[in-house]
């Protein structure tokens, strides 16, 4: 027991393998397959989260537009399985039989070429990450080498989702518009709709999220993951380091943007279709707040930010349909002005140390512990007194997001 | 004079903000070994100057050699790539990493983006780090957050950051502001000490500090060069005494 | 199609370009006081706009149940009251949440959202989800036709006088008067602006009311254009920030400028090819220039 | 964790029951429930049918012919209407609302959803369906597609609904549809939409695009001369399809000329340009199949730019009652609307629906054609259930085409084979009250033909 405790405050690698026993047991034990699905569904959004760590929590970079790389990964993996869904035999109703149905509606008499290539599954699986890397890596580029950063970031980061939005519904005969890619069936004959394959897409998005926390954990390890951090910190005494700044957050958003990509093609998997309402500005927003509500800085509290908010989401407009909004509207405002760190930081601030005391009895010497991903770089020794305030970047009145 | 001996060599360098010309067409010569201690009255442009060498500010007009190579057009990172490195006013040091990590990240190899992915803390670098620490004084506060540290020790781990690098050209902005008398002492034995092998462009306001120190001076009034020589002969300069000393 | 009818096509055209720039300006404008003064970004301005509308609802309903025969003039008392409610509750805003925040621009970011939540939900709760619409007087109705086939919509006429009487005042007291004083101090140096006796907090709350105040007039006077709904506020939010960011957000004339290029391109556009294609144009022409030129039309040359 | 969502109508609400329903008509209801004491337990003569035929009045009169020689003292043992499995005991049959309730759509949907309550009411106080009450899940779909495809599931994978009552835009009911078909349950769709579709799965309670286009057309190339047109619509697929067959309907069967087709942004509120193009076009006829917010700024700005109805055609197929409330009726007064529905209609039928609604919703609460068609499903469902004498997914399919609904405010309705609605097609010209004037409607019934031949 007391190992237990000793391994679960020091090591966050623990915090990795107690959210894999959540979401690969616990969950799939304790929920139906219709509200497992739901749970997959919330995974694929806590790629977005997990994205937002890096890019947010790590990079210091506010993107208001992440659910424009979210779209078009979800669009490359739901353009392949609309084509497969639209054999010239279940499309036979349709004055051009062997097009996916709105392009029908639209009066459309051939496929458009730039839809052929997503005929092939290889195909679609690279375009769902590489397409959205390369738009990062474009906005990315030009904006970071002209060191636009911050708020003005932020915002043109929402003028790409809306730009995105009115031309994918606009152009409906190539998009589906409004209505999105809808009545998605199968993946090579594989029916995606089944209760089979449902716990199959959710365990695969389980083994892909880890895989991710996994990925992003290295990153943190490495010299570039100290080097986001310190240029949050102080991003001049980097780029007289000799580093090239923009690169280095290039790479981080066209990172943030792949993960994006990945959760949307998991998405569209087990939900089964795909829309312009993911692209916009409100959904995009609304991801930013898993990642608050976890903890900017967690990759594991991003998951469980991602869960909860949309349990919250789920259970209350089941429930208090008029209450959602205003506990929305609470959620955003308490995240920001109460608990900056989100789930993880009261975890730090909270739960650890009275795990660490309970420990004390046994006097065991304390172990050499791991720095935790959190705002602090070193854990105070045993016995700290959480009244204490501890240094933090906060310790100078600005948050970890001001950088 | 288009190649020269000198390690750093400005000419003609005029720069303006709306009109007002922080740097006039000055003209500075930094040899090999050498270590210039640049003095000056507050705003003078002595801070506009460094920042002109390193690239932070663009130069309206004229020229920056560094080992004979135009460092005007040259992006920031590739300035310090070529050997020149820039302590700021205030010590700019990663607070919230441990000087271990401040050290680490400033070691000049894995540098681009997949580079710094690849790149392993090998017992070379650590011994390096290590050296380096000895060599500021913080050999037995490698883990502790840099933001704990004293502002003195701040002051001599960016110091350390910048030899990390091993640059040809050190500038350093006020390094002693706000040291205590034994930590200017301290800090005038290290900067003689890591001096033999570079070259060093130091502003100080402190006259005595500066005496310590300086192999030549240069005073700077308006964005000109005021005078230039050996301390002793620039504290005689009757113009210099007018505008700075003299106050 | 004769000479007479392009001239009347064209002028008509013109005044739609101007009418729509008169549109942006006034919704940029609160915004460009609270991001360009205090860089504090407000997401919920849109929902101080929406506050204006509701306003004037209020008013068009007490009147004409009350008093009808005010009906003509309730319109001007409306937008006072409109500005007074929509300033109080940004000094309110301000107060509870925007004064924590002022180090963490990013994060205001995503408390305002939350408030803009909030808001309009409470303005779902209180008047209802559906779309409501003032009674606007008679004389705001309609157009005014110099000569036949020319149209000047006489509410456009309305807005883009409200528009610059707002503008001017915006001018007149940023630069003339002592709050102006004030807040311009602020902006250039807080620490030394509170070292010489300004109450930068108090500064600060004044101007965030102010901007909303502004947003509130805005929100009253797009009733006599557009709809009033909970939701009708988070229509504008996206074009308010591209006008205050694109045209450099210290600067007032840049926030001019901007709407001005924004509104023509748009109008324009929207002449020759159709209102979807017109608004991805305009979007991307923006966030192209914004690519190239980050700081916008007219950014403050600081010794950096 | 549904439980304050759920409403409960088998107290039914006094108001509602006193006035359709005399002290007789309460008693025989009760009586007909199974689980009411036995003691009047009896076969109804022909005799006592005929009087409770009258006495029910309208509202109920048309399910008894509909369902011709039904004995409501008969038993509908559980086991038997219900061999699927769903949510239905002896005493209650669940079903699902899914509407928006919040969201940008709410402006639009709240409608529906009273109108739908009003009905389930009704039925409630009438003594349910096959002598259960009906009790209303309601999930909210945030005007959000994929909430509404999660809602739909929850329905019916969770909750098994027998029916579900719900959706607006057609981007929700695309949305839902793949799950109504593979998970096999019934949806009640009640907007005019697009067309193009046909469902198993699907009722259809609003008019498909032709219903609602060619009548209107026709009736403005006839009575009004027009012979050029100018199509205009908020950018999404129900205005988009609606002026293909306009177009095909204009240029081929009319020879006229359609001389301009524009389509704006949802959400879009600056039409100046538009209104330009309009007056450089000068068509004969402005046809406007504009939405939400998109629809005030038009008309608004419409009015404030001198086109006014003494000096265009205007006939639009977008505006019901309730977006009035928004635009304001002294802005678009003159102008013409195509629907099969207005509140202003004078028949008994309508009557008694709009006072029902107003006692219950306010006496400012107005009605549009898309709520009248919302109160139709749970009336036609009753029916349909009443006559397949069972609640279970595909015996309701089967039995839905030809299920009439006499007491329908709209006045008739039938559904067709494919599922959508025999109705009528009305013209009606707006009133500065907000309000409607009809000038004309189709003789008969109009069929619905999702797929037209000859406008694809």
């Amino acid at each position: 027991m007391t190992r237990l405790r000793t391994w679960l405050t020091s090591s966050d690698l623990a915090g990795i393998a107690v959210l894999a026993l959540v979401i690969v047991v616990v969950l799939p034990l304790s929920l139906d397959i219709f509200r497992l699905n739901l749970v997959g569904k919330y995974l694929s959004y806590a790629f977005v989260a997990v994205g937002l760590v890096m890019l947010w929590g790590y990079g210091g970079i506010l993107s208001l537009g992440q659910g424009v790389f979210f779209g078009l990964g979800g669009y490359a993996m739901a353009m392949f399985l609309k084509l497969e869904a639209s054999d010239p035999e279940s499309t036979k109703i349709q004055s051009t039989p062997g097009i996916p149905d709105f392009m029908d509606w639209n009066q459309l008499t051939q496929l458009p070429i730039w839809w052929e290539p997503f005929r092939h599954l290889p195909v679609a699986l690279i375009a769902m990450l590489v397409v959205p890397a390369i738009l990062a890596f474009i906005v990315g580029f030009a904006m970071f080498k002209r060191r636009v950063g911050g708020v003005y970031f932020a915002i043109i980061t929402q003028a790409v989702a809306l730009v995105l939005t009115v031309l994918i519904i606009g152009q409906q005969g190539y998009t589906g518009g409004v209505n999105g890619i809808t009545d998605l069936k199968t993946m090579l004959g594989w029916d995606i709709r089944n209760d089979s394959a449902k716990y199959i897409l959710y365990f695969a998005t389980c083994a892909l999220l880890i895989g991710a926390i996994f990925l992003c954990r290295w990153v943190q390890k490495t010299k570039l993951g100290t080097l986001l951090l310190a240029m949050r910190d102080k991003e001049d005494r980097v780029r007289f380091s000799g580093y090239d700044v923009a690169n280095f957050k290039v790479f981080v958003f066209c990172l943030a943007a792949m993960l994006c990509g990945l959760g949307g093609a998991l998405f569209v998997l087990q939900v089964g279709f795909m829309s312009a309402s993911f692209v916009g500005i409100v959904p995009s927003i609304e991801m930013v707040i898993y990642a608050a509500v976890g903890g900017r800085m967690s990759l594991v509290g991003a998951v469980y930010g991602a869960l909860l908010v949309n349990f919250g989401k789920t259970f209350f407009s089941e429930s208090f349909p008029q209450l959602w909004l205003f506990l929305m509207a609470a959620l955003f405002i308490g995240v920001v002005m109460a608990f900056p760190n989100g789930l993880a930081g009261l975890y730090n601030d909270y739960v650890k140390p009275r795990l660490l005391r309970k420990r004390e009895p046994h006097s065991k010497p304390p172990e050499e512990q791991k720095p935790l991903p959190a705002a602090s770089a070193h854990p105070p020794p045993v016995g700290w007194n959480p009244s204490v305030p501890r240094p933090r970047t906060d310790a100078k009145g600005v948050g970890p997001a001001a950088a | 004079m288009s190649n020269t001996d000198f390690v750093l060599a400005i000419e003609d360098l005029t720069v303006s903000f709306d009109g007002f010309k922080a740097i006039d067409n000055l003209n500075l010569y930094v040899d090999k070994g050498e270590l210039r201690v640049i003095i000056g009255p507050n705003g003078a442009g002595k801070t506009t100057l460094l920042d002109l060498i390193c690239g932070k500010t663009r130069a309206s007009k004229g020229s920056i050699k560094f080992k004979n190579q135009e460092m005007t057009s040259l992006a920031e990172h590739r300035i310090v790539r070529s050997g020149i490195g820039r302590k700021f006013q205030t010590p700019s040091i990663y607070e919230n990493l441990s000087v271990f990590k401040n050290l680490e990240v400033s070691f000049p190899r894995g540098r681009g983006v997949f580079g710094a992915l690849k790149f392993k803390c090998t017992p070379e670098v650590k011994e390096r780090i290590e050296s380096v620490a000895g060599e500021i004084g913080l050999a037995d506060q490698l883990e502790t957050e840099a933001g704990l540290l004293s502002h003195g020790q701040k002051q001599w781990l960016e110091i350390g950051m910048l030899l990390m690098q091993e640059p040809e050209l050190l500038m350093l902005d006020e390094p002693i502001a706000g040291m205590s008398v034994r930590e200017r002492e301290l800090t005038a034995e290290l900067l003689e000490r890591i001096c033999r092998n570079r070259s060093m462009i130091v502003i100080e306001h402190d006259m005595e500090f500066v005496k310590k120190i300086a192999h030549k001076v240069t005073v700077m009034h308006q964005g000109k060069i005021l005078a230039e020589g050996p301390m002793e002969k620039v504290q005689a300069d009757p113009r210099v005494i007018d505008v700075y000393l003299g106050h | 199609m004769t000479a007479a009818e392009i001239t009347n096509i064209v002028m008509m055209q013109g005044f739609a370009g101007l009418s729509l720039f008169s549109v942006l300006l006034l919704m940029g404008l609160g915004l460009a006081i609270i991001f360009g003064q205090m860089g504090v970004i407000n997401m919920a301005h849109g929902e101080f706009m929406t506050i204006g509308a509701y306003t004037i609802f209020l008013c068009s309903s007490l009147t004409q149940s009350y008093a009808p025969g005010f009906m003509p003039y309730y319109f001007f008392f409306a937008i006072i009251a409109a500005f007074i409610l929509a300033f109080a509750f940004g000094w309110l805003a301000e107060w509870a949440l925007i004064r924590h925040l002022y180090r963490r621009p990013l994060d205001t970011l995503l408390a305002t959202w939350g408030l803009s939540l909030g808001m309009q939900q409470a303005f779902r709760s209180t008047f209802g989800a559906k779309e409501v619409s003032p009674t606007v007087p008679d004389w705001l109705l309609g157009s005014w036709m110099p000569h036949e086939g020319l149209d000047i919509p006489i509410n456009g006429m309305f807005v883009m006088g409200l528009t610059l009487l707002v503008t001017g005042g915006v001018f007149l007291m940023l630069y003339r008067s002592r709050w102006g004083l004030r807040v311009r101090a602020t902006v250039a140096n807080r620490t030394m602006a509170n070292a010489i006796g300004i109450n930068t907090r108090k500064t600060d709350r004044m101007t965030f009311a102010i901007g909303c105040g502004i947003a509130g007039v805005a929100g009253a006077a797009f009733t006599t254009i557009g709809s009033t709904g909970p939701t009708s506020g988070s229509l504008y939010i996206v074009d308010a920030f591209l006008v205050v960011t694109f045209g450099g957000a210290a600067s007032l004339l840049g926030t001019v400028a901007s709407a001005f290029g924004i509104a023509q391109t748009q109008s324009v556009s929207e002449f020759f090819m159709t209102g979807s294609m017109a608004k991805v144009l305009t979007l991307l022409l923006i966030i192209s220039i914004l690519m190239i030129r980050p700081q916008g039309l007219f950014a403050a040359k600081v010794r950096r | 964790m549904c439980r304050p969502a759920v409403s409960n109508f088998t107290s039914a609400d006094p108001t509602v029951l006193a006035r359709p329903l005399d002290r007789k008509e309460n008693l025989m209801t009760r009586r007909n429930r199974p689980d009411t004491p036995d003691t009047e337990k009896e076969v109804l003569s022909p005799d006592a049918l005929a009087r409770r035929r009258i006495a029910m009045g309208l509202a109920a009169a048309p399910f008894a012919a509909a369902v011709p020689g039904l004995s409501f003292g008969a038993d509908f043992p559980t086991a038997k209407v219900n061999t699927t499995g769903l949510a239905i005991t002896d005493k209650e049959v669940t079903v699902g609302q899914l509407h928006s309730a919040t969201g940008t759509m709410a402006i639009s949907e709240t409608g529906s959803i009273q109108a739908e309550r009003l009905a389930i009411e009704q039925i409630n106080a009438m003594g349910g369906v096959l002598g259960r009450q009906i009790k209303v899940i309601q999930e909210d779909g945030q005007s959000d597609w994929p909430t509404f495809a999660e809602k739909a599931k929850k329905l019916l994978v969770n909750d098994k609904v027998a029916a579900v009552f719900g959706c607006w835009t057609s981007a929700s009911r695309k949305a839902v549809l793949p799950v109504f078909e593979k998970e096999n349950g019934m949806l009640y769709y009640p907007t005019f939409y697009e067309g193009l579709e046909q469902s198993k799965n699907v009722i259809y309670t609003g008019q498909e695009a032709t219903q609602q286009i060619i009548y209107g057309l026709d009736w403005v190339a006839k009575e009004k001369g027009a012979k050029s047109f100018f199509l205009i619509g908020s950018d999404y697929i129900w205005p988009r399809t609606s002026n293909k067959i306009a177009r095909k309907h204009i240029e081929n069967f009319q020879k006229s000329k359609v001389v301009g087709e524009e389509y704006y942004p949802l959400g879009h509120t600056n039409f100046n340009s538009l209104i330009n193009k309009i007056k450089v076009a000068k068509p004969d006829c402005v046809y406007a199949i504009v939405v939400g917010g998109s629809n005030v700024a038009f008309y608004k700005q419409m009015k404030a730019a001198g086109i006014t109805a003494d000096k265009q055609l205007l006939l639009t197929i977008s505006v019901t009652e309730d977006e009035l409330l928004g635009i304001g009726g002294e802005n678009c007064n003159g102008f013409y609307a195509c629907m099969k529905y207005f509140q202003s209609l004078d028949n008994a039928n309508n009557k008694k629906f709009v006072d029902a609604f107003k006692a219950k919703y306010g006496a400012k609460a107005v009605i549009g054609d898309v709520t009248q068609a919302a109160y139709l499903g749970p009336w036609l469902w009753k029916a349909t259930v009443e006559k397949a004498g069972s609640f279970d997914i595909d015996k309701v399919a089967a039995a839905s085409p030809g299920i009439e609904f006499k007491g329908a405010p709209e006045g008739y309705v039938k559904i067709h084979e494919n599922h959508h609605l025999w109705s009528k097609a009305r013209i009606g010209q707006i009133q500065t009250d907000g309000q409607f004037k009809m000038i004309a409607e189709s003789s008969d019934l109009i069929e619905p033909n999702p797929f037209p031949k000859g406008y694809q």
